[in-house]
């Protein structure tokens, strides 16, 4: 309906094969990143960056990790929270472990040691699929959580367990407020997103993406599984791993091995189908829908139970998340299996065909 | 290189393009996905190649070079090189089969063709024994031309290729025959269709297509930024003027499609603001929009039918720019927000200024669709021989039935009988090797006679209201139009067929077939039942239904001028539907007339005896084969008919 | 005809190859030269398909080499058939079902790009013009099948004949030297197959393209191939000129067999 | 060496209890392609609604008997585990018939939460004792043939008892009842055995239920001997590596890789634990299978994927 592309054409392949070919596109797209970068700064509150958006921002990077590996490459993981704490944990020893190593270095790092141990993982891969994989990847995420917790070497030695980073700076800007935090992985978080997206358009993500579709078909016409199935779970676990540092680093500040277990690795899988596999855009929705839900729900929950005169107490709360949570799982998977995304591209298409149903 | 500063051929005016806008794109062409530009200076450049390369090939000043394919910038670019030469180029339809194209290619006595495929190749290999002047075939698309070893066959490339070795060697050539053209040198051949007898080359001079053009662009205040689509057959009369000769003129963009098949997709995409189509497009345009508006959800329905009414009642006012009533002006803001904006786009019209139709009458539903949206669609009258331009309608000015004002430099005059009589710069020179014909088509006073009837109306709008030789007289001397009458009842949905009667008569009847489907559901919403056409045509409901249809044509008929004794005085309705089966319409459904007067001869007494019923029985063939009788008791009524003014006028 | 059948460039060698204790090829030799159209035919279950997977290592076979441009290779796989310019359809579509026609089409070039991850994730310099490059190929392959108008349609929504046709294409995005054409007609109605021949020889004839065929329909078969290999229940029963092939008694025996 | 016997036999009393977990997920995934992942959920529901309606019985009824309100619980279980089947074959499964595997999986995991909430809304989510008169002490045996005899948990022991009669019950209903046949055909071939007329829906109902008495009794001896809490659901991932080790699709290997896994957690906690630090059964048991999995993708007694093109 709003779309008016008379007029757009194409007369070069780069502008063909531009991010975004439709001009309406392009303008939205600028004008939720001024929003973000500017409008939200001005109108949000500390809470509103400390408790949503810096985990939606840090929870899309590692979405799109994910969905890099189990969207595009078509190969399930169960591990992604493993990876999350491959990446915190390595930053915090890079950070800790050598003197004045920049911020970003350490995260980078921290995240390069993610991709090499998601190599290492993705091995398996080779030669087993479909939920064999997905539980081989289960073995990932059981050791990593053993690793953290029983090896003080990875923790420094921390009696409690539990570590955690302070002066946290980069040339001089030092990232102490939600404001600063928010900025930081927002810049974070678009970079990331462009490399990702890059990526997925090029001929790597074409690799990927025929695997994912028709492995032997795949092989025959030149691409090798071994590169593709790994670089595919190299990148992914890059990215989680890089994530994994933000959420220990910027988020958390201070953590212990639970934030990254099993039930992460879950949350990482549901943000990638409710959002949409094999859809950059599906990464942000699905990170936005868990993240927002159950703070919806407990906003919402205990004012409706008003309504009916019932009292519903935290724990309640807790239990109705989950069945609710569930319950969604399994509407999307029945009534939208390709997630959020799809009902944004159908959305989409139908305004651009408007007035015509198809 | 030295050319002379006239504009007054279109290698001039090319070549003063690629000087004063060089790097703006001149042409594009949807090729392996993208649009392919070209911009004037590489069009000059290439043209001055092709035309060097013709030259090295034998091509002298007043040869003729045919031109066959689908519209492609490198065709376009021939046009020109030929031009440069002193040549012409003959555009063929590129659809017709070999032997079709025979007389034309022998009648033009072609020496040079070039062609865009294999397809052409091929053709012109079959008939080539009989072509024996025929002595070289160029094409544009290589593919599957490898094997075709024919010295005559030469490959576009390879032309350009020897061309730009002749500039080399003679920088000055290109420019001196430049010099050597004229204004009124034939620019270009066209054939005309020829319905009746052998097709006929129009010779039209570079002075004739560029006063045409000019008239035009100045007509609708065309710029250099208009973009075109160029889909229709390079061969007809229309292409050139809006594809070649106004894009000559002004320095506009044309862009050719990629297929036949995707030349709605490639209209979205380059969304042209200026466009042609004859009327058969914008019929299947609108039907496709209908139908797939059926498959739309029932809320989104209502809104556009809504939508459309607002249109109805106010778009032709808010385009034209009259004043509209504040409410309706909001209205119809939100329906071009909601509805007419987004279907322009999807028809790929969002950026349209100036459409044009031609070629055949558009119903006026049609035309009113069109316009209500706020596509400034608008009706044009032309020929072959006048550039396709006679009469055009001014922004502002839009009658459905009219086809405009005559044109910038254009005078129209109508003769006696009615026939339309054209005088201009854009008058054709002459046909090709036939003085008998142009002698026949240019009166002494140096009109030219169209062959069509029509008459202006009070404002000084054109209608042009049937072929001259089928319009006859009334008793008392008034012209009498039966096309005309019949076109206009036919505008109702409950009339399907007409037959008007009156030539050399004292007064118009008619016979009316009533659509029965239309019909058929206006009974059924007021409980008349029926068993079928025959008995519902003797409905007297039915007959006043009609009635009423043909008393408003009578409306409308006084106030047309001559045609205002044409009012409808008696009709019956016939007790069966005219078919094809039993000889009364062609196959393409239009009456014939004669047949159909013997073969109810009964009736037509009827119709001038002043009964009031006829008794009537008619052989028939059903559709299994097998014969039958029809008979019925017909009633004739009387239809009121308005007293004419100022009859003494005639 | 222009093009000059060449020298021997592929030849295999008493190919046997079983699956589990079941015999699908049984020591099967024969050759394809150079810019021929080469048919293998045979009724169902004849092992045609089993041969085309062997051939680009799909299937590795038990015995027997085979000797690729005087390589002589015991087992191929197919990256390494694919980078020796040997390049195959499927005969029950393998397209990639998530992409549209033209990305289908690119994964054909793979094996050309040179830009690393890296680069391509920055979508910069060598990565970027790459895809220009390759995007102009693709489109040239498209223009050449002709199916202009649906290169940005996802494959999953096209008829099966032009799923066929877009196979077809990522084949010869490739640019192979060798293409391997499993069944190409199979379920198309008469004028696609006519298209899909005139394609075929289209491809031999404009590029040279060395053709090994598998067909069905043996009056296709008869008219566009060069040579013809017969195979029944994995043995070779014929082998030569169509003629030849059709006046085989054995061949006729298979045929007739096979309810012909 | 007896040590070393006494581990093995730990091993195996645990293995034994694996396998019952394992079993759940073979069943389901013959008879319906699913890998379910809710078989933790389920253990966890079925072994609370047991533990609650043990104690709320003899409140609402008067019963004495711990024996009979033990029976009646059990039954209210199964029905309710009947109920769960029914429900998820209404609302979950017949809607995602033909989907791909991994659309299933995550569809379980959606069941997974859904039970879990349910299951804590329901019967509350503290720590609840089920006594079922399992025999805690332990016992020697042996005592002859080793040096101080062999120290075997009777606990263990009936529990390992009721586990393998429980898998020849279902052994049994398989080989030799009319469903059970039924079930088998469906496992082999769905279209075949949907065209010679075995209701699909019904055969998923039934095996999703014959899944939940598994669970039911699983839950049972895992909370009779640890208690019933919120942890049980984590007991179907180490289910896990054993079905990856016996292959999806085989009984028999679900009961040997249960072994296997069970025996290898027990020794690898014992003579591996002390040199590499604690609490590395988990993870021991998915790296075994993981190992095992790059040498026989199918699993111990799995089908062989043969790649057709």
């Amino acid at each position: 309906m709003l779309y008016r592309e008379n007029g757009q054409f194409k007369t070069s392949y780069a502008a063909d094969q531009q991010i975004f070919p439709i001009a309406q596109d392009r303008w939205a797209i600028l004008g939720i990143l001024v929003f973000a970068f500017i409008g939200i700064p001005l109108l949000g509150d500390e809470y509103l960056m400390r408790a949503i958006l810096i985990p939606f921002l840090i929870l899309s990077l590692a979405a799109l990790g994910v969905n890099i590996l189990v969207g595009f490459c078509g190969q399930i993981t169960l591990g992604a929270g493993a990876f999350m704490a491959v990446g915190a944990y390595a930053a915090y020893n890079f950070h800790i472990r050598i003197e004045g190593l920049p911020l970003l270095v350490s995260i980078l790092l921290g995240g390069i040691t993610s991709a090499l141990v998601g190599i290492v993982f993705g091995i398996p891969s080779l030669r087993v699929r479909g939920l064999y994989l997905a539980v081989a990847t289960l073995a990932a995420q059981f050791f990593t959580d053993w690793v953290f917790l029983r090896i003080p070497w990875f923790t420094n030695n921390a009696s409690s367990g539990s570590v955690s980073v302070s002066n946290l700076q980069i040339m001089g800007w030092e990232i102490i407020t939600p404001f600063d935090k928010y900025m930081f992985c927002l810049v974070w978080l678009t970079v990331f997103a462009l490399l990702a997206k890059n990526m997925t358009r090029s001929a790597i993500g074409r690799q990927w993406m025929a695997i994912r579709d028709m492995d032997v078909a795949a092989e025959v016409i030149g691409i090798r599984p071994l590169f593709a199935k790994l670089s595919a779970f190299a990148v992914s676990s890059f990215f989680v791993g890089t994530a994994g540092a933000l959420w220990g680093f910027i988020h958390l500040s201070s953590w212990e091995p639970a934030a990254f277990s099993v039930d992460r690795s879950f949350q990482l899988l549901f943000m990638v189908i409710i959002g949409g596999l094999g859809s950059i855009m599906g990464s942000f929705f699905g990170a936005a829908f868990i993240v927002t839900l159950p703070i919806a729900l407990n906003q919402f929950l205990p004012a409706i139970g008003g309504l009916f005169g019932v009292t519903i107490s935290t724990a309640g709360v807790s239990h109705a998340e989950l069945i609710i949570f569930g319950s969604l799982i399994i509407f999307f998977l029945i009534k939208e299996p390709h997630g959020i995304a799809r009902l944004w591209s159908t959305g989409k298409e139908k305004l651009r065909l408007w007035p015509f149903p198809h | 290189m030295a050319v002379s500063r006239a504009m007054d051929t279109f290698p001039r005016l090319l070549f003063h393009h690629s000087r004063v806008r060089g790097d703006k794109t001149a042409m594009r062409e949807k090729d392996l996905g993208i649009w392919q530009s070209w911009s004037w200076s590489d069009v000059a450049e290439q043209v001055s190649a092709l035309a060097c390369g013709l030259a090295e090939l034998g091509f002298r000043r007043g040869d003729n070079l045919a031109i066959i394919g689908d519209n492609r910038p490198r065709l376009y670019m021939t046009m020109a090189a030929v031009q440069c030469l002193g040549g012409v180029p003959v555009p063929l339809y590129q659809d017709a089969v070999a032997y079709e194209m025979l007389f034309v290619m022998q009648d033009a006595g072609i020496r040079f063709a070039l062609v865009e495929d294999q397809e052409q190749v091929d053709k012109l290999l079959e008939i080539k024994a009989q072509l024996p002047l025929l002595e070289h075939v160029a094409y544009d698309d290589p593919r599957g031309m490898r094997h075709y070893n024919q010295p005559f066959i030469h490959d576009i490339e390879a032309l350009l290729a020897i061309g730009r070795i002749h500039i080399r060697n003679h920088p000055d050539f290109l420019g001196d025959e430049i010099a050597k053209g004229a204004a009124n040198d034939i620019g270009v051949m066209l054939y005309t269709s020829g319905t009746t007898g052998k097709p006929k080359g129009v010779c039209l001079t570079h002075n004739a297509f560029i006063s045409a053009a000019k008239g035009g662009v100045e007509f609708d205040r065309l710029t250099a930024d208009e973009d075109i689509l160029s889909y229709l057959p390079m061969a007809w009369v229309g292409d050139h003027l809006f594809s070649f000769a106004q894009a000559m003129v002004t320095g506009f963009t044309i862009n050719c499609p990629e297929s036949g098949e995707t030349v709605m997709t490639d209209m979205r995409e380059i969304g042209p603001t200026y466009y042609f189509a004859p009327p058969r497009v914008f019929e299947n345009l609108l039907t496709q929009v209908m139908i797939r508006m059926e498959d739309a959800s029932a809320i989104k329905q209502k809104l556009f039918h809504y939508c459309m009414k607002v249109a109805r009642r106010c778009g032709a006012d808010v385009l034209d720019g009259k004043p509209v009533p504040v409410a309706d002006r909001l209205l119809y803001l939100l329906g071009t927000l909601l509805i007419f904006g987004p279907l322009k786009n999807v028809l790929g019209m969002s950026r349209v200024r100036v459409a044009y139709t031609a070629g055949a009458a558009i119903g006026p539903d049609l035309f009113r669709f069109y316009r209500s949206i706020g596509i400034n669609l608008k009706q044009l009258y032309g020929q072959t021989e006048t550039c396709a331009y006679v009469c055009l309608q001014p922004d502002g000015e839009i009658k459905f039935d009219s086809v405009g004002k005559p044109a910038p430099g254009v005078e129209v005059r109508i003769a006696d009988n009615g026939e339309i009589l054209v005088k201009g710069p854009m008058l054709l020179k002459e046909y090709y090797k036939r003085p008998d014909a142009t002698a026949e088509a240019i009166n002494a006073e140096g009109y030219f006679m169209t062959g069509d009837a029509g008459l202006f109306d009070d404002e000084g709008h054109l209608k042009i209201i049937d072929r001259a030789k089928d319009v006859g007289k009334l008793a008392n001397g008034a012209m009498y139009a039966p096309n005309y009458i019949e076109n206009k009842l036919k505008f109702f949905q409950y009339i399907k067929e007409a037959v008007a009667f009156g030539d050399s008569r004292e007064m118009v009847c008619a016979f009316i077939n009533f659509d029965i489907g239309a019909v058929g559901n206006w009974a059924e919403r007021r409980g008349i039942a029926y068993s079928g056409y025959t008995d519902l045509a003797a409905k007297a409901e039915v007959y006043g239904l009609i009635q009423e249809c043909i008393e408003q044509v009578n409306t409308e008929l006084l106030h047309e001028g001559a045609l205002a004794d044409s009012q409808i005085h008696r009709f019956l309705i016939l007790h069966k539907e005219l078919d094809p089966d039993d000889d009364e319409l062609t196959r393409t459904r239009k009456v014939r007339r004669n047949f159909v007067a013997e073969k109810y001869a009964v009736l037509i007494d009827a119709l001038y005896s002043g009964k009031s019923s006829q008794f009537i029985e008619t052989a028939v063939k059903f559709e299994d084969g097998r014969q039958g009788k029809v008979a019925a008791d017909l009633q004739i009524r009387d239809i009121k008919t308005f007293p004419v003014a100022g009859r003494a006028d005639r | 005809m222009s093009r000059e059948i060449g020298e021997v460039i592929l030849d295999l060698k008493n190919v046997s190859l079983a699956f589990g204790g079941v015999k699908a090829l049984t020591d099967i030799s024969f050759d394809v030269r150079e810019h021929e159209i080469r048919a293998i035919i045979g009724p169902n279950g004849a092992g045609k398909s089993s041969m085309l997977n062997v051939i680009n290592g799909v299937y590795r076979p038990q015995q027997g080499e085979i000797i690729l441009r005087g390589k002589h290779f015991s087992k191929m796989n197919p990256y390494k058939a694919a980078r020796a310019g040997i390049s195959r359809t499927f005969q029950n579509i393998a397209l990639f079902k998530g992409m549209n026609v033209i990305d289908n089409m690119m994964t054909g070039r793979n094996l050309k790009i040179r830009s690393n991850l890296i680069q391509q994730a920055l979508w910069w310099g060598p990565a970027r013009r790459e895809e220009l490059e390759h995007r102009a190929k693709v489109e040239e392959v498209i223009d050449f099948l002709e199916i202009q108008h649906i290169r940005k349609t996802p494959v999953g929504r096209l008829p099966y004949g032009l799923q066929k046709r877009v196979d077809l294409g990522r084949a010869l995005a490739m640019e192979p030297s060798i293409l391997l054409l499993d069944e190409p007609m199979a379920g198309m109605n008469v004028e696609e197959k006519q298209d899909m021949c005139r394609f075929v020889l289209d491809i031999n004839d404009q590029f040279g393209t060395t053709i090994v065929l598998i067909e069905h329909d043996m009056a296709v078969v008869m008219d566009i191939s060069d040579r013809v290999v017969v195979l029944d229940y994995g043995r070779k029963i014929g082998d030569g000129l169509p003629d030849e092939v059709r006046a085989n008694p054995e061949v006729i025996s298979a045929y007739l067999g096979a309810s012909h | 060496m007896g040590f070393f016997i006494e581990t093995l036999i730990g091993g195996l009393m645990a293995g034994m209890l694996y396998s019952l977990v394992a079993l759940g997920f073979v069943l389901i995934y013959k008879a319906s392609g699913v890998f379910n992942f809710a078989q933790g959920a389920m253990l966890l529901f079925a072994a609370l609604a047991m533990a609650r309606f043990s104690a709320w019985i003899p409140e609402w009824l008067g019963i004495d008997s711990l024996w009979l309100a033990n029976v009646i619980a059990f039954f209210i279980a199964g029905a309710l585990m009947y109920l769960v089947a029914w429900l998820i074959e209404r609302l979950v499964l017949r809607p995602l018939v033909n989907q791909e595997g991994a659309t299933l999986l995550m569809a379980t995991l959606g069941i997974a939460y859904v039970l879990e909430g349910l299951g804590t809304s329901i019967f509350g989510t503290a720590i609840y004792k089920i006594d079922v008169g399992m025999p805690k002490e332990p016992v020697l045996i042996l005592e002859g043939i080793f040096e101080g005899g062999l120290l075997i948990n009777k606990e263990d022991f009936v529990a390992a008892l009721i586990a393998a009669v429980l898998v020849a019950l279902l052994t049994l209903f398989f080989q030799k009842t009319v469903t059970g046949r039924a079930l088998r055909a469906v496992a082999d071939d769905h279209q075949a055995a949907q065209s010679i007329g075995i209701p699909l829906n019904h055969i998923w109902v039934i095996v999703w239920f014959v899944a939940g008495i598994v669970a039911l009794v699983a839950g049972v001896i895992w909370g009779s001997k640890l208690g019933v809490q919120f942890s049980l659901a984590t007991v179907a991932l180490r289910g896990l590596p054993v079905v990856i080790l016996g292959g999806l699709t085989s009984i028999p290997g679900a009961i040997i890789g249960g072994l296997i896994i069970g025996v290898g957690e027990k020794l690898s906690e014992v003579y591996l634990g002390p040199m590499i630090g604690g609490g590395i059964e988990i993870w021991f048991a998915y790296q075994l299978a993981l190992v095992f999995l790059l040498f026989r993708p199918q699993g111990l007694f799995g089908e062989k994927i043969i790649d057709r093109v």
